[in-house]
């Protein structure tokens, strides 16, 4: 057992709906590699975040993957990989070089630290914004989770992005975004939330529900069916939903991204390359794989990301996985990106 | 002759009786202890010897500071058989205020993140005591408002520090700091009468007043302490953690009465609290925090083994002669 | 009679004693809906609106009425918030063979099971109710997890009549009006008042009094359970997670339980109850009307809770509270 | 003769060395009211509470109606038949009145577990009537009724189901005069339906006035029983007090009273609330300073109120030098100490050490600059402790582990280790036994000798008598009589105007 490779989870929660099928990937990449994965649940909570890098390294753990609620704790995660000589890689999050230029610049001189795989949350925004304005909506209500938590704040300058730019491409049809509201992660306060929202602004035309796991997006979801304005509000979100194809099929969904449970997946490769020594870390420097979310948006989109990325299946087969764990870095970056719901397809249709 | 007899042996009676009480008094006092040394030797056992690593231990130390600081302060809200549930948010709230001020210098940042909790333990102990309001209902309310306003301040960005002082993120620093309190809270509570006088209430809070304490001005100065002293946990959290997002401190106080029961104070104060109560309780919840991790269990069960264990330490450990009744 | 005394006088008449108890309420309610309706009158407040504010209040006014029956006996619960979560996910999971009456029954069922094991083990165990309550919190999430199987637990569109308007009002109100006869109409309400005035006492009268703690813990979770039914069935999906994530949930309903607290003198607990749900519920659409973020809306409801809680407190000198 | 309605065979209990009861025998007729008298601490209600199942008994049985009854609360003994209205409060707030009367028996307006409440109501209402409470409102809180309503609330619970034995336990202390005559005319009723009722009271008076017979306990144990008819107040009182008093433990000394003495307190115009009236009066320094009355006839607030204690207190408690003591703080600050009736809850912090009750109001004499050591104090207590013998295991043994007399020897030694000058000794004998007793009476003694003064509040009118260098009696509040040391003063004298 001792020179099996440990790897570390810092993970919000590995038991709800998003964090079970991450740990599912994981837990799958991890049987294929011969690697034991360790996880640990922080809740996002700033304290046990940091704590949580301590209790990997306690662990012996070889390195770790964390993902974190904002920038500033990542000076701690790296200092206390550094000391312990566990390397590190950043998923779904990125340290923001202009607000945290401390903790950018230690994520670059730290030999342990390995990278980060994130979306670009703000791109992701602004896309769902075009969506819904395409699709006619000029009035946008706004949910997110958490106040202040740094994936909803990327997401939020996104959408806000989206709103301006099209509103200079649209001087005589402006759209406007209202302040956000927060729905927490659990869906009866999302759909409270929801019903507030609407019962304040009764003229949206369309509902951006953030994220949160999926949760509130369901419970706004039944706020709208609720007050039968099904199709009349359109909803977008970055979360999947078991039963997202029927939902857009009834019109209850506009558009989603996601898929992004893939994400740590590539994270973990980073880590345990570096471990192997495959990739060197350098101490200026760092590595960036940028994932892509993937959306739908009707329901032949659902049927083939349904096919192919929930229930038993993955996007990776095992054989697949062993041989991206030899992948260069530049390979596992291409692979990375050229992630979608048709890559999957035209891959597991052979 | 007859009752003579009687009589004598009711006293040597009560004599073994008050031996009994004596030796199981004394158990009583270190069964925490032994709890603590139990679980030690069990997660040694379980993870290899890993947890008794040096490396371990200065991981776990690392950990303990904050939780192990807050938790002095609630020690004496709890003597008093009060409760303290609005900790996080006061940790929370100091944190935010500790970060804006650390950008005019950091002495000014400890005593504003002092102050702050004090004033928040202030307004807990004046609805507490003026309105003779149960404190968990008090605190409750002030968790609730306090926690709204650590979000509402931490809406559009979390609240920053001055990135150097991530820089006091060293592990003598802390260790200094949360010797510092745990000293300078013993020394008080051992060394001057507000010790004898938080006991006392505990114990009996109507007896306290007719000796000479004046209750609820000692109510309202624990509250105010345990305010003051979260405030000092908060600056060793803002240096750990660098900047305060909304969850900052979340569930806190949970975590600090899980860790002060299972160090063996007793829920309802009075003179049986121990001040190894706060050492023990807060490495005893940290080791099983991290020992379940390092075992390799995935979360769920790791949480179904705590709860098994939190009670089973609970039900074996605590004073039930104590509590007239258990509410 | 100087005026205070004739109003003290008026107070503690029985009849005009509940209105005035009830009247205070409608009072503190109009009172929070003025403010709102004159900052945004436009869209906030309509008739139509704040029947919904009922509908998401009445959720936590269910589970609140569960909890009165251990708070008025001077226990404690932090389990509510783990029983909504693992009752829920227990009452979908049958949902899928049996319908409605697996939703209903699985989630009332496992709610007094939950109730049984609580009070089973404060009574066997002698442990304090607040204790002994997160120790099985900490058990009942992990619980809920390993039942839903770590996956989003929806409920069936065909099954959602508890989350919509004549059957949440139904229900909930069903729950009221069982809760108001328990304490006005059974001697359980009778034997947990008493309880909690004077255990010793109690136990003098021939009150069982742990019988009687294990049957108030029961009837907490059963009433849980419903407010689970209802928690589902209004978001239509429910995940297990753990971490003390539940904790969240006993608060709203806590909050209903210290309104009802408040009031019983008047005899309104119940009313109090639903009406102090449904004005945290006007605070919070308020907040939503005017765009001020929600965040400042716990903030108001905390500080409104405390304000309420102390000046309808009339402490009496030297009185002690823990 | 019938047979007897009850008959307590050989009734026994301890509480740990005290014998509260001594192997009583004793025999209730039907249609009787039988008296039932003694000193305080005699026995009474714990011969009582054991019948009605409050405590069991450690030997002996009670027969009723030929049938051995053994209760195991009050519910199951008025099942049996037999009924308390006791001595406490014994309402319960938070129900209704109506509530109240039927706790534990509501069975009757229970159908299929619906209670019905209109015709519970319904149905206590019509007791209360028929009882001529009518002004209680049977659907009303009970905290809406002051005390006195609410022993009426008592007297219908334990009487309206017409209980074979009914006892009534120093109800009428309680009660105005219009609230005592109703609970004479139950009592009457009772008998004329040839069931039974046994009448605690200190109001010897009362008790010759309504009884048939009257029997007489005397430190648990049953002197006599006599026919009320041919009873004298007198004869009751030397059955009652039965030993020789002073013989022993009491103060033999008769100071001649021309000696000037200092004043060390006044108390001027104090009155509380429903409890004190306009109560004026000054202590010498050597003075042992007596304040007798019945149980509720506000001295033991007397107690509190020179000690800082009450709430709402008005007029003024000084010291010599004009010291004005308005708080508890300020009492023991200029030396004064307390010793509460109720020890257990007032005086003395039961659940922690005896080291730390007696440094407890001393802690700021004993700290230096504000640090206490511990050495320090355990030194202080220890002698103190063992000043006063008290019987331990050290200091750090809790005081919860202590006998009564030791309990009481912790709270003098706190006061002495305080070096009060003045103390107030409310019941300072109270459930202690006869050495015990005598140790702090000759404490005492030697305390008045060093010049000390003593407010000694006591129930029981030989220790008074014993002891004190001038008594109070008190009556509603006020200080009805002042009497002076001397060897013609006799228990009479006192007892006639504390009634
Ligand atoms: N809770 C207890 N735990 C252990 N021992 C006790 C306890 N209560 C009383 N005792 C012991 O039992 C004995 C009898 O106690 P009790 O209070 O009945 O004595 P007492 O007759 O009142 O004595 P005193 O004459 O001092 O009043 C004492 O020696 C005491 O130490
Ligand atoms: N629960 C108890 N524990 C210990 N001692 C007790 C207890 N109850 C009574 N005693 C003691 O038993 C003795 C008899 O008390 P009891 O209350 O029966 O007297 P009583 O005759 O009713 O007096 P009173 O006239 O004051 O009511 C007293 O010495 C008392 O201190
Ligand atoms: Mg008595
Ligand atoms: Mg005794």
């Amino acid at each position: 057992a001792e020179d099996k490779i440990k790897i570390g989870v810092s993970i919000w929660s590995s038991t709800d709906t998003l964090g079970s099928e991450v740990k599912r990937i994981l837990d799958s990449a991890a049987e294929t590699l011969g690697v034991d994965v360790v996880y640990v649940d922080q809740a996002h909570v700033s304290e046990q975040v940091t704590a949580s890098a301590e209790t990997l390294a306690m662990a012996g753990c070889d390195g770790m993957i964390i993902c974190n609620s904002s920038s500033a704790e990542m000076a701690s995660v790296i200092n206390t990989c550094t000391d312990n000589k566990m390397y590190l890689a950043q998923f779904f999050r990125v340290i923001n070089a202009e607000a945290n230029p401390t903790e950018y610049e230690m994520a670059k001189t730290s030999p342990y630290y390995v990278g980060t795989v994130h979306e670009s949350e703000p791109d992701n925004g602004k896309r769902l914004v075009q969506i819904v304005c395409e699709k006619g909506a000029r009035k946008i209500g706004l949910m997110g989770w958490e106040p202040g938590d740094a994936t909803f704040l990327g997401r939020w300058e996104g959408y806000k992005a989206g709103i301006e730019a099209w509103n200079a491409e649209h001087p005589s049809d402006q759209a406007t975004l209202l302040e956000p509201q927060y729905g927490r992660t659990t869906s009866d306060t999302g759909r409270a939330t929801a019903e507030a929202i609407i019962a304040a602004n009764p003229d949206i035309d369309a509902l951006i529900v953030a994220g949160g796991g999926g949760d509130p997006l369901v419970g706004a979801i039944a706020a709208i069916e609720g007050l039968g304005l099904t199709g009349k509000i359109q909803v977008v979100s970055t979360d999947f939903l078991p039963d997202l194809g029927e939902k857009l099929k009834a019109g209850a969904m506009s558009a989603e991204s996601g898929g992004h449970y893939a994400d740590p997946f590539f994270a973990f490769m980073l880590v345990y390359n570096a471990i192997r020594g495959n990739y060197p870390t350098s101490t200026d420097g760092f590595y960036e794989v940028i994932f892509p979310y993937m959306f739908v948006a009707s329901p032949e989109d659902y049927e083939a990301y349904a096919k192919y990325f929930t229930g038993t299946e993955l996007p990776y087969y095992p054989d697949e996985i062993k041989a991206m764990a030899d992948y260069t870095i530049d390979q596992l970056k291409e692979a990375c990106a050229a992630l979608s719901v048709s890559d999957v397809v035209a891959r597991h249709a052979k | 002759m007859k009752s003579q007899n009687i009589a004598a042996d009711s006293e040597a009676r009560s004599a073994r009786n008050l031996r009994n009480a004596r030796v199981h008094n004394r158990l009583q006092a270190f069964l925490p202890l032994i709890g603590l040394l139990i679980i030690v030797a069990a997660f040694a056992g379980l993870t290899d010897g890993q947890i008794v690593t040096m490396r371990s231990v200065r991981l776990i130390l690392s950990q303990v500071y904050p939780l192990m600081i807050a938790s002095t302060g609630v020690f004496m809200v709890m003597t008093l058989g009060s409760l303290d549930f609005s900790q996080g948010s006061i940790l929370g709230i100091s944190s935010i205020v500790i970060s804006w001020l650390s950008f005019y210098s950091i002495p000014l940042a400890i005593v504003g993140g002092i102050l702050t909790g004090a004033a928040i333990g202030l307004m807990n102990g004046f609805f507490h005591v003026s309105f003779r309001i149960p404190s968990f209902i008090v605190t409750i309310c002030t968790m609730y408002l306090f926690r709204g306003l650590c979000a509402y301040l931490t809406t559009d960005a979390p609240v920053a520090a001055m990135p150097s002082i991530t820089a006091l993120n060293q592990d003598w620093i802390k260790l200094a700091i949360t010797a510092g309190v745990l000293l300078a809270a013993f020394l008080v509570f051992r060394f001057t009468r507000i010790g004898i006088d938080l006991k006392a209430i505990g114990a009996g809070e109507l007896a306290a007043r007719y000796s000479g304490v004046r209750t609820d001005l000692v109510k309202v100065l624990a509250f105010v302490a345990a305010g003051a002293i979260t405030g000092i946990a908060a600056f060793v959290n803002v240096v750990k953690v660098g900047s305060i997002t909304s969850t900052a401190g979340n569930q806190f106080e949970t975590q600090i009465l899980i860790a002060l029961v299972l160090g063996g104070l007793p829920i309802s104060g009075g003179a049986k609290v121990r001040f190894s109560n706060i050492i023990i309780g807060t490495l005893i919840s940290l080791i099983l925090n991290n020992g379940l991790v390092m075992i390799g269990l995935d979360t769920a069960m790791q949480q179904l083994i705590k709860g098994v264990i939190f009670l089973a330490v609970v039900a074996l450990t605590i004073d039930r002669k104590s509590l007239k009744v258990i509410k | 009679m100087d005026w205070a005394a004739r109003f003290q006088k008026l107070k503690t008449n029985r009849v005009i004693g509940r209105f005035y108890g009830l009247g205070l309420l409608v009072v503190m309610a109009a009172f929070f809906f003025a403010i709102f309706k004159v900052l945004t009158p436009n869209n906030f407040g309509s008739p139509e609106n704040l029947f919904f504010y009922l509908q998401s209040s009445i959720i936590y006014s269910v589970g609140a009425c569960g909890l009165y029956f251990i708070v008025v006996m001077g226990l404690f619960d932090f389990s509510i918030g783990a029983n909504v979560v693992l009752s829920s996910i227990v009452g979908v999971v049958f949902s899928k063979s049996f319908g409605y009456a697996g939703l209903v029954l699985g989630c009332i069922l496992c709610g007094a099971l939950i109730g049984f094991l609580n009070g089973f083990l404060y009574i066997k165990l002698n442990i304090p109710s607040m204790i002994v309550t997160v120790g099985l919190m900490l058990i009942y999430e992990s619980a809920a997890y390993y039942v839903a199987g770590g996956v989003k637990q929806m409920l069936d569109p065909s099954l959602q009549m508890f989350g919509r308007s004549p059957g949440n009002i139904l229900l909930s109100f069903a729950a009221f009006f069982l809760t108001n006869f328990i304490i006005k109409h059974t001697r359980i309400g009778t034997y947990c008042y008493a309880i909690g005035s004077n255990e010793y006492t109690a136990k003098n009268m021939g009150i069982r009094v742990d019988r009687q703690k294990l049957i108030g813990f029961v009837l907490c979770h059963v009433f849980v359970g419903i407010m689970a039914v209802l928690s589902v069935s209004y978001g239509t999906s429910m995940t297990a997670t753990t971490g003390m994530a539940s904790m969240i949930r006993n608060f709203t309903p806590l909050m209903g339980t210290f309104f009802g607290l408040t009031f019983r003198k008047y005899g309104t607990a119940v009313p109090a109850i639903i009406i102090g749900e449904f004005i945290i519920a006007i605070i919070f659409n308020g907040f939503v009307a005017l765009g001020a973020p929600t965040t400042v809306q716990n903030i108001v409801t905390g500080a409104a809770l405390l304000a309420i809680v102390a000046f309808t407190a009339r402490p009496q000198k030297g009185a002690i509270a823990k | 003769m019938a047979q007897p309605i009850l008959i307590a065979e050989n009734v026994d209990k301890s509480f740990g060395i005290t014998h509260a009861v001594k192997h009583v025998s004793l025999q209730f007729e039907r249609g009787e009211i039988r008296g039932l008298i003694g000193e305080n601490g005699s026995g009474k209600s714990t011969f009582c509470s054991m019948l009605c199942g409050i405590y069991h008994s450690d030997g002996g049985r009670f027969m009723l109606n030929g049938k051995e009854i053994r209760a195991h609360n009050q519910v199951d003994a008025n099942r049996a038949g037999v009924s308390i209205i006791v001595q406490e409060m014994g309402t319960l707030s938070g129900l209704t009145v109506a509530e109240n009367i039927f706790l534990g028996n509501e069975d009757r307006f229970i159908r299929l577990g619906v209670k019905n409440t209109p015709a519970m109501n319904r149905e206590a209402q019509r007791l209360l009537d028929e009882y001529g409470f009518g002004h209680i409102k049977a659907s009303l809180m009970i905290d809406h009724f002051h005390f006195e309503d609410r022993k009426l609330v008592e007297i219908v619970k334990a009487t309206y189901f017409k209980p074979q034995v009914l006892i009534v336990d120093e109800t009428t202390t309680a009660l105005s005069q219009y609230g005592r005559d109703e609970l004479y005319k139950i009592m009457n009723a009772t008998r004329a339906d040839n069931r039974t009722v046994i009448f605690i009271s200190h109001d010897l008076n009362e008790v010759l006035q309504h009884t048939d017979h009257i029997s007489v306990l005397r430190d648990g144990e049953l002197i006599d029983t006599i026919p009320s008819q041919s009873a004298t107040e007198d004869e009751l009182k030397r059955l009652m007090v039965g030993r020789e008093l002073g013989s022993r433990y009491y103060r033999t000394d008769y100071p001649d009273e021309t000696k000037p003495l200092d004043m060390v307190l006044s108390v001027r115009g104090v009155s509380v609330p429903g409890q004190l009236q306009d109560v004026s009066f000054d202590l010498h320094r050597g003075e042992i300073l007596g304040v007798g009355g019945l149980s509720e006839c506000g001295m033991h607030e007397l107690g509190k109120a020179v000690f800082g204690a009450s709430y709402d207190r008005k007029g003024s408690v000084t010291l010599a030098d004009g010291t004005a003591i308005r708080s508890i703080p300020d009492a023991i600050r200029h030396s004064i100490g307390y010793a509460s009736k109720d020890r257990d809850n007032e005086s003395i912090i039961v659940n922690d050490s005896i080291c730390d009750n007696i440094v407890l109001p001393s802690a700021n004499d004993l700290a230096e600059n504000g640090v206490l050591m511990q050495r320090k104090l355990n030194r202080f207590a220890g002698e103190h402790a063992d000043h006063m013998s008290v019987k331990m295991t050290g200091i750090g043994q809790f005081v919860s582990d202590l006998s009564g007399g030791n309990k009481q020897k912790v709270v003098v030694a706190r006061w002495l280790g305080k070096a009060s000058d003045i103390l107030v000794l409310d019941s300072p004998t109270r459930g202690i036994d006869v050495k015990v007793k005598a140790d702090i009476y000759s404490l005492m003694a030697e305390l008045r000798a060093a010049g000390k003064s003593i407010l000694m509040i006591s129930e029981e009118i030989q220790e008074l008598l014993g002891m004190c260098d001038r008594i109070l009696i008190m009556k509603d509040g006020k200080i009805n009589a002042e009497f002076i040391r001397s060897r013609e003063l006799g228990e009479e004298d006192i007892i006639a105007k504390m009634l």
